[in-house]
């Protein structure tokens, strides 16, 4: 039961498992804390900033978050 | 009479007095790069997005801040067209920017653009509203296909990424010079200063460099040689350059030549 | 934090802050030589010497003096080491310095010295107690001879004096710079700022123009490109310029890549 | 008689005839009244300013006044 | 004992001999092409497909089969695919063969390929059954694709049809015969046979030339500067040439010298 | 109709048909140099003398003998007029030859010509009966000086010997060639077939190889590639190449093209 | 009456008439007699030498004769 | 009285002994058999052939006996 509860991510490419109902925006603060500078994608698309507080992840999603670094 | 003042590098709406755009890759620290971008006076860098790394300690956005220098996010590493736009959209969303250098690249040992994904990666990042400035390679065809289809710059490059051969072949540039439409950014080979001399020379509008600068023996100065290097190769390039003669030109007079004072009189 | 200042240009017991050398050959007018040696922020600049013309109206001397510019006088036009002496010494009493550049040239299609007329003249005019600054050719026996006679510099040709060939055999004068124990300024054949850095990179000490800067198409900016390109590449020889690679290096990480999102997901 | 009292020169290259005991500083002034600036060769022999009052030129000298122009 | 004999090339199933083809583009008149043919020694040589001129007098083919010379047919003057690919289909039905070169350009001035139209046409070609040898530019990434869709060969050029400016980017040909799994043919740009032995000596398989011989002075001198030339360079390319030093290195032994003869004897 | 027959090289009173003088430097043994000589089809070659090496076996007089290739010994490792002389003396008396190719070099690191030393060892030797063939820089005024003290042909370095940087100064072998009233040979240098392709093309007599053979992977073949270098070369210097262009030259006709076939019809 | 019997056709880019009826072979003939190295495009699609006197011109088609020429 | 029969030469850059009235053609043949293709300098001056049997070497004498090689 406490099984159910928990979902089955990728995030950055790593498997990981969150609770059920996380967020977006509570999965991304536990990677980052930057106010700017990073963006999410959700099985390959953008969320903006603004809909991370209003998707909750599911079993099997791909999040990616991304920052600038140097580079080119 | 500061005619840099009157020679501004125009790209899309934006226009800028250096014509030096700086890769931040290499750079030995955050914090030689912000000297780095302060010494070679360039308004304009790029960046490449990549996963946060939890472990990472600053961020060169950062720096960008500090320095005041505008952010061009790249799409380096992208092998295919669909990764590419992925990655644009990615940096519009992080950086706030519809600015985007693509980069398409066909394999890890020569980094050479593939054209075939690049010109689709294009089409539809302009279809999208990116401001789009592909590096390509040095085919005119090609410079003239990407401009085809609504990119606001093309950037040739050189010779491969990072491999400081300078340009491979000054006649394509030339030839892609004559026919743009849009700015000509020299990207990618520049060894030294001279490279970077002779791209503008050719009539190039800016050229990119990165590994050149960052990872010479003494960055700082190699990123003032090459600030120096752009703004001679400009002016040389709107100078008009003497034609070239297989024989000797005296740059002193006949006249009154001392001739008869000696031996024969 | 200024490093020109602290990198200074000495040939015997002078010093200058500018590395480029202009002569005072192919101005358009007087007035139009003294901006370009202000543009080209040149400390030093050649004059031949010639008969005196009843009919010429105002003197090189007077836009030198006005200029601030200090005088190197040749001995251009001469073709056996007796001229040169004589025009040496003639030049010495006229404007009454002890430094020469001496010129003695084989034929006038080429313009290229004759090393062993040259040699002469210089032996004699140390002896004289000239500070000799010898134009000669890519020799670098002929250099290292010509140092061993006392010159206080040489001063290897590129190419043809006039040609803007640039620089015909880099190899040789990366030779010269190599095993030079005084300072080795390229004279002669540098057509464009290109040029200019190049000789910079290979390590010579200053660079000496006249014709790509007199006889462009705009005098004045190509004075200011040239003094920008002996800067650009005297910064980037300094600064020790990246090695060749035949492969690409990237200048992004592949860390963080975003591989594996798309397709193969 | 007359004749007696000139001399022929070669003057900076041209034939030219001056009174005898004409100095050399009397035909510099001829041709240029630059206070500096100037070399006078006497013969292929280089004459210092300061004794240009004190030579007086002979028949069949060969003077050449010379002077900086652009070049090089 | 006689290398050639053992080192023949070979293309898809066929093989020859010779590794020089010769276009018949620029040949003064039939008689001469018929004599620049035996000259060369080569064995394959194109034509361009054109509508029938009534008043033409002789045939090319007529040449070519009198020389024993096998026919290759170009698309020379296609703009897009669709040119390209029914130009081969009427070359096979005229000539009776399924190899075809395969030009598509993309503008008059510079003849350069349209890559992304040649990659169409060649992928359409090959499903068709035709041996496809593409005159592509000298991109290392479009000859891999070209390869990848099945070409038999890769004929990249070396400097724009006719231009006589060579190799431009050597670079990039060693890079393409590096990676190639089908033969390499310099195409296009050769001007003289220092630029055939280059080719070879870069490892290209194969040269084509039309112009340089046709055109040139004397053209049945210059056909055989080229047999000669590509023999050359292919005996080069496999001798294996000394490495480039920076010293010199005597080939006169030291042991033995005279020195301490004169002088400080 | 064999033009090679018509078109000899001649240096004083001899003649030849090869181009090619190999140096017999450099041979990995006795047995190998005979089969390059053959390989070569050379008909002169130069040996150094050296002290007699009581422990050495066999002979390169042998060798040449068997081969039927023309000696012509050198002065290599001479580092002074006198002792060039000298050594040539020497050589005339052990192998009955009044030809000499003389070499006054300035040091062992470059191994380049001592000019002053050179024009006096000739001018002796001259004097002395002697054929002299000096080996040079490529400095067209030291070659006129060379010709006009008497000597036979002209043999300009390309490079340092034993470097196989090719030739590093085409722009003055063309000069010497222009000028010259005596056989220009090219020595020094060489590192593979297309440097000497070039030194012909340059308009160059002949060319002399040592290492650039002798010290290949395959020094058999890579003879072979300079006999069929050398050949042609010298046709195409005497086929005269076509001329340099900026923009494509069409070679197949516009006339008859298939255009308004297809789309646009 | 006998224009109706005639065709309008664009050989080798030039607008011309011909009988109606007439065969691919027949138009050929008139242009070349070369029994090989020739080949014919009929609106853009080739016909092999065999069908040429199955198939007539029609009013409207486009035929194309070609053959090798110097190139490339 | 033995040693003074004796004279020291440098023969190749070595020294090396002889004894007295040695001639040239005897000190060749010690260190070369080769009938052609050898030549001798006595003191820097070089002796043809046909002399060498007529000159004796003397004490202090510098004698070079050289050959061709490969080389050049």
């Amino acid at each position: 039961m406490n099984r159910d509860s928990r979902v089955q991510l990728t995030v950055n490419g790593r498997p990981r498992q969150a609770a059920d109902h996380t967020t977006l925006a509570e999965l991304v603060s536990t990677i980052s804390d930057r106010p700017t500078g990073i963006a999410v994608a959700l099985n390959n698309e953008v969320v903006p900033r603004g809909g991370w507080s209003e998707i909750s992840v599911q079993d099997g999603d791909r999040i990616d978050v991304v920052t600038a670094v140097q580079g080119g | 009479m500061r005619p840099e003042a009157a020679d501004p590098l125009v790209i899309g709406d934006r226009s800028w007095q250096s014509r030096l755009i700086v890769g931040t890759g290499g750079a030995p620290s955050l914090e030689g790069l912000g000297r780095i971008l302060a010494e070679s006076g360039t308004e304009l860098t790029t960046v490449a997005m990549r996963r946060v790394d939890a472990a990472a300690s600053g961020s060169v956005l950062d720096v960008l801040r500090a320095s005041g220098v505008q952010v061009l996010p790249n799409t380096a590493g992208c092998r295919t067209a669909a990764e590419a736009v992925l990655t644009a959209k990615l940096a519009r969303e992080a950086l706030q920017t519809n600015w985007v250098k693509v980069e398409v690249v066909a394999d890890e040992r020569t980094l050479l653009p593939d054209g075939l994904e690049l010109v689709q990666a294009c089409e539809r990042l302009v279809t999208d509203g990116f401001v789009v400035l592909p590096y390509t390679n040095d085919d005119p065809v090609l410079a003239r296909r990407l401009e085809q289809v609504g990119c606001a710059a093309v950037m040739p490059g050189g010779s491969p990424i990072g491999s400081g051969l300078g340009i491979g072949n000054p006649h394509n540039i030339a030839l892609i010079v004559e026919q743009a439409g849009v700015p000509v950014i020299l990207d990618a080979g520049i060894g030294t200063a001279g490279d970077a001399v002779r791209a503008m020379e050719l009539g190039c509008d800016a050229v990119l460099v990165a590994s050149a600068v960052t990872r010479a023996a003494d960055p700082i100065r190699m990123a003032r040689a090459m600030k120096l290097a752009v703004l001679a190769g400009r002016d040389a390039y709107l100078a008009g350059r003497i034609s070239r003669r297989y024989w000797a030109e005296a740059s002193s007079p006949y006249e009154g030549m001392l001739d008869g004072m000696l031996g024969q009189s």
